[in-house]
């Protein structure tokens, strides 16, 4: 396999009752491009239709060869494509053992080599277990597996390790890493976990309501998202308003005085840790200030997350220290401040 | 014969040597003393027979649609006459015997039935064979004859049908052939009178497919002799 | 509610069994003709219902697979030979294969090969009356299945053949099985279209069915002895299906 | 090898339809017998499937929670009509509920009432025959289903009969759906059974297969006539059933 | 519902060939459990058993009641349990809408009511979708609300957010803590995610291999891990070792100073934060010293661990300007040193 560079060039068009998917993809040899985005955006539809069991209108690329190509009419079948597609509910074969699941894709000395894949994974010992006798984690990664062992040239995961415990996703990831890097296939993967974007994706594409929103490599795509959804992903604020000057106004009226602004359409992104609270109005530097109310409160490791309502709407990052000298509550009221230095604007 | 599942002309008879086999297409209500007169022509002239019971009709569209048969019995002379029109019959054609009606009651009788004239009594259950097989159109006939209107709970397409209706104890009354009793022997049968009954000629004729023509002869007349004569006549039939 | 549905079979059942005429079992037990009879009658459906199951699968697949009035038309065509009286079934038999029928002609001039009238005949009308009962619960079943799988084999190369063998064909075995049941239980019982067009021939084409009709026209009991032969063996071959060729999923 | 299948369906009924007697078929669709037999026919057989999907689903529940020995049993149980030469079947019933079958006698001594020969035995006659095909068609559903989502229902507080009547006959309506096609159509071509219990008297218990039965005895074209026009109803019938009515998955 | 206090006491034990769950499990009312352990450890199957789906031996009493005891041989069914059972696989009816499938569990005014549940969920767009025509998370949503809108005395959840995108995961992840906060029956909680178990549980409980390992608060169980995967939830190094004096004698046989260490089998604790790593040999402070080699390299937001070994392995955490500085790549061989003061030890 190796040696051989595959690339993918996808149109994609697929026209559903109340939901239409336009997508326009390349991905590079050897890339692997993690898909993001809402539950309903189309993430599944677009791995199926790579995958050749959803029509479309348009045209799929790989290597060279048209898999689909809805002017010509042509339109290689999914079992002709060489694609690996995890489905987002492990689909294993009920009927079938554990060995023979993995097996089922293999041509030559499948079972031997459905064994190793078991043995390497760990699960050596339910290979002859039926997949109604597993947990939903063994039956997510059997599928991995299954999947993996057929080397596939364009390989479709779609939310691979959901189901997984933090041992083994952490594991699974990193034979996941190691696997992808191994071979020149196409590999894209849907995904919730930004971790799990960041860590193996090289690329990420962000896709709402059909459209791709965004893409870019993952420092790119958190450090100017373009929309609530990655915003949330990069654990951001987002704001969205008009520049004039050095201010942004923002949708709701209020004022932010950032170090440079830009005029028109713009997004103001402020990190939670940049968002300082105070009981008594502070006075010195920060230039934004605004009164706020404490919605709620969530202990996220060592940092608590404190969602603000007010004038402006933000989170907050602050230590459980602060929270316990802050008297922190929910339905607190507090100050909110912001420093100029701490808001990065970019054109809408 | 033929091993199962071999078709061909010869399917139906060994084939090669003289013929020592015939297939006999026989009414289904000969069965009883048909196969009697088999075992007889087995030991007197070493034919065997092999019989295709079925009713009457069946075996006509069966003859009619190319079936090979060295016999044709039929318990009328009207599907005679069809397989005759239809250049199937391959000699004569003969009248071997004849049935007579009788009404067929429960074991002893207990709704005490007497005559004809009876079966039109109220509250009574009574089964005739429907008039399209000879057995209703008879009963239809006799019925007239005694100017007896009766309401049938049923008209059967078999013989049997009536018998067993009477038998079971569903119908009280029924009528049908004398041989049909004396072979059933679980109904009672009543006499009807000869002024009212109506005589059933079966008719016998060897087939122009016959592959063993001598053979079918020799079933055909020992079936006319005094030997086949007292068989059917033990049966309940009525001699020629 | 399944135990009023239960009597409607047992006592049936029961009445023969209370009334059968046990002195008659055993002489029609050892009667030669009865065991020929049943061996044939055994030999000619399983027979269809291999025939059924090699040309019914995929003509349920098939059925499954196309769409709207087609599969509607498909469907009534399949279904038919269930409805037609079993003595138009024969006749219609003899009518395509007879000697002069719209096949058998041709064949018998050919080749002179007849059809009617032998075993083969037998197994014929009893595929013809049994397959629709297997192809309509395949179809059942295929219609009810979750495609998932499908997809999931097809996206790890497996092409239409394979998954058919390895994922359909076992996803649908409770299916097929229950459709093999039935066919074989009709095939088995199959008398009117058997009797027009095969005949009643001892040895060659008279099966169980034909045999009781035969005895009843003589004496009943031996057709009631017969029948519970007929039963009982039945019921042994239906006992002995083990669960595990459902393959329960 | 679906053509094939389709063929063996198809050849005999070309032959029915090419060598039909069609200056018959006008006569036989005008006679008022025809339509009589044909109206009593369609009740019959409807009504029947309705009773068999009354008590047959429940049956087939209880078959498909039964396990073991217990199972096979009763499965055979339900089998066996299909598997009883029609004549016999008729006997049994007889024996059941004639004036002195099984529980016909009580029937008859107390109330007076005569199940045979009425309408009601031809229902009778026709579910017997047929239900069995429904019951196996439902347990093989039954058989194949995913039980998740009755656990989902229960979890959700649904007692027995609601998880029974909103969440398993809803998943099961392609078997039931098949198993009374199957069923329907048993019963319409039912012939055997019905002339044996029932009799046969135009209007009251003449169906249409009784009715070609009895043609056929002294003209055959026109007992092709009158398949022809059953062949025809059923037909329409048949496509008639949108699939829609299927609720497939 | 409110102000009936609501407990539960359950000891369930499930055999089945090859697998064994013993739990006792105690859960106040209005109290909040998580529960959490690795792939097959049995916390679906516990879940199931206190639904009532799976027979147990043992005892299961909620409020007072006896839902299930195998000596007295009583046991309720699951329909007369009022628990609501989320699974991990929805299992959303196939055949009806998705209001019909929210409106199932409801008595009275269920479409009303189920409307205003799909509402509030920003789904009332999906109520006459059928299930199949939803995405995978839509899907998990319409079944969390079929079982919330029963109002369940005991509610348990399989792994309720692991489909969700990460704006709804914590929007959700807020409305469920809001909805769990409102009544008070007991919550059960099976997740994958430790953020998800710290934001919604009241208490932690671990299973492995169908034993419960460990209990106590979120706090309690990441201070103290007993068990590589309890370790690997908190994010921090687990070794195990015998204590003599102020060493722990490790495993693998190399030596850890530790401010106090104590005697016997113990646990150590080492915060990746706390592992730093030279390209020389150290001098000074830390008394623990080995050389170490980096395996892999995983960027986790603004920070990169490193896996490490050697000696002792090791995860640690250090900035992108540390990885830059020390040339580090997967390979490299570093020294790597933690202070005494940094590793807390306690017995095992
Ligand atoms: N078979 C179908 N028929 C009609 N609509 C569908 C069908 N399958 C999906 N949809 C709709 O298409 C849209 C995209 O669905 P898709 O499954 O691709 O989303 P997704 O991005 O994978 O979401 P998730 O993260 O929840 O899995 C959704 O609005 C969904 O409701
Ligand atoms: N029906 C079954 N028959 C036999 N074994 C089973 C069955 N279901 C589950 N098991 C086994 O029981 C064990 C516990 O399974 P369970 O589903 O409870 O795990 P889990 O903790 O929920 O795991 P996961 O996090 O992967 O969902 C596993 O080893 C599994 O293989
Ligand atoms: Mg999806
Ligand atoms: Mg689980």
């Amino acid at each position: 396999m190796a040696g051989i560079a595959l690339s993918l060039h996808a149109s994609i068009r697929v026209q559903r009752n109340g939901f239409a998917l336009d997508v326009d993809l390349e991905v590079g040899a050897g890339e692997t491009v993690a898909v993001l985005g809402p539950n309903g955006a189309g993430k599944t539809t677009l791995l199926r239709a790579l995958a050749g069991l959803v029509p479309i209108d348009g045209r799929v690329e790989l290597d060279g060869e048209v898999l689909d190509d809805s002017a010509a009419g042509r339109h290689v079948l999914t079992e002709h494509r060489r694609v690996g597609l995890v489905f987002q509910d492990h689909a294993l074969f009920p009927h079938m053992t554990v060995l023979d699941n993995v097996a089922f894709g293999l041509r030559r000395d499948s079972s031997r080599i459905a064994r190793e894949w078991l043995d390497r994974a760990g699960l050596a010992d339910k290979a002859h277990a039926m997949p109604r006798e597993l947990s939903g984690g063994q039956a997510q990664r059997v599928a991995l597996l299954r999947t993996l062992a057929t080397e596939p040239r364009l390989l479709l995961l779609d939310e691979p390790l959901s189901a997984l415990d933090v041992t083994i996703r952490a594991e699974v990831r990193r034979e996941l890493s190691r696997q992808l890097s191994g071979f020149q296939g196409v590999r894209i993967l849907v995904t919730h976990d930004p971790l799990e974007a960041m860590a193996l994706a090289d690329r990420l594409v962000v896709l709402e309501q059909g459209k791709v929103v965004q893409t870019g490599s993952p420092a790119e795509v958190t450090a100017r998202p373009r929309s609530r959804f990655v915003a949330d992903l990069a654990g951001v604020n987002l704001l969205r308003g008009r520049g004039r000057g050095r201010h942004v106004e923002l949708e709701g009226g209020a004022m932010l005085t950032a170090a440079e602004a830009g005029e028109g359409d713009v997004f103001a992104v402020i990190h939670p840790r940049a968002v300082a609270l105070f009981l008594a109005k502070p006075e010195g530097t920060p230039r934004n200030v605004w009164r706020g109310r404490a919605e709620d409160l969530d202990l996220q490791g060592e940092r608590v997350r404190v969602r603000l309502s007010g004038t402006v709407p933000l989170v907050a990052e602050v230590t459980p220290s602060a929270v316990r000298e802050l008297h922190l509550d929910s339905g607190a009221e507090v100050w909110v401040a912001v420093k100029a230095t701490e808001i990065s604007v970019y054109r809408a | 014969g033929g091993g199962v599942g071999t078709s061909g002309p010869c399917a139906l008879m060994s084939c090669g040597g003289p013929p020592s086999n015939i297939t006999v297409f026989a009414a289904a209500s000969l069965q009883p003393a048909f196969d009697k007169i088999a075992v007889r022509v087995k030991s007197q002239y070493y034919l065997a027979t092999t019989f295709n019971y079925a009713g009457t009709q069946t075996l006509t569209t069966q003859l009619i649609q190319g079936a090979q048969a060295d016999v044709f019995a039929s318990a009328d002379t009207v599907h005679m006459t069809t397989v005759q029109n239809g250049g199937l019959v391959g000699g004569d054609t003969r009248v071997f015997a004849h049935n007579k009606l009788e009404i067929a009651v429960e074991r002893g009788n207990p709704k005490r039935i007497r005559s004809l004239a009876d079966l039109a009594r109220s509250g009574l259950v009574v089964v005739l064979a429907d008039p399209s097989v000879p057995a209703g159109k008879y009963a239809q006939e006799a019925l007239a004859n005694a100017h007896v209107t009766v309401h049938p709970a049923s008209l059967e397409p078999q013989v049997t049908g009536v018998l067993s209706k009477v038998a079971f104890g569903e119908a009280d009354a029924g009528i049908v052939y004398v041989s049909d009793i004396v072979t059933s022997g679980k109904v009672d049968g009543i006499a009807i009178p000869d002024t009212q009954n109506v005589i059933a000629d079966y008719s016998i004729a060897r087939l122009n497919s016959a592959w063993n023509r001598a053979g079918a002869d020799e079933f055909f007349a020992y079936v006319l002799s005094s030997q086949g004569q007292a068989i059917l006549s033990g049966a309940g039939f009525d001699t020629v | 509610m399944a135990a009023a549905g239960l009597l409607l079979f047992l006592l049936p059942l029961a009445g023969l069994i209370i009334r059968a005429p046990w002195g008659q079992v055993g002489p029609a037990l050892v009667a030669p003709e009865t065991m020929t009879a049943l061996g044939l009658s055994l030999f000619c459906s399983v027979t269809a219902t291999v025939v059924a199951l090699v040309l019914g699968i995929p003509l349920a697949v098939v059925l499954a697979r196309t769409h709207g009035t087609l599969r509607s038309l498909l469907r009534a065509l399949t279904t038919l030979p269930m409805v037609l009286p079993p003595v138009v079934g024969g006749v219609a038999l003899l009518l395509a294969f007879g000697r002069r029928g719209l096949i058998g002609a041709p064949l018998y001039q050919a080749f002179g090969i007849q059809i009617a009238f032998t075993t083969a005949a037998a197994v014929i009308a009893e595929t013809f009356v049994a397959m629709p009962f297997l192809v309509i619960a395949v179809e059942g079943g295929l219609r009810s299945m979750d495609h998932r799988y499908e997809e999931a084999a097809r996206a790890l190369g497996a092409g239409s053949w394979r998954v058919f063998a390895r994922v359909t064909l076992p996803l649908l075995r409770p299916a097929i099985f229950s459709g093999a049941v039935l066919c074989w239980a009709r095939a088995l019982g199959e008398f009117g279209a058997t009797i027009t067009f095969a005949g009643n021939l001892p040895g060659r084409t008279q099966t169980m069915p034909l045999a009781v009709y035969v005895a009843n026209e003589t004496h009943p009991e031996g057709a009631i002895a017969l029948s519970l032969i007929l039963l009982a063996v039945s019921l042994a071959i239906l006992i002995g299906m083990r669960d595990r060729w459902l393959g329960s999923l």
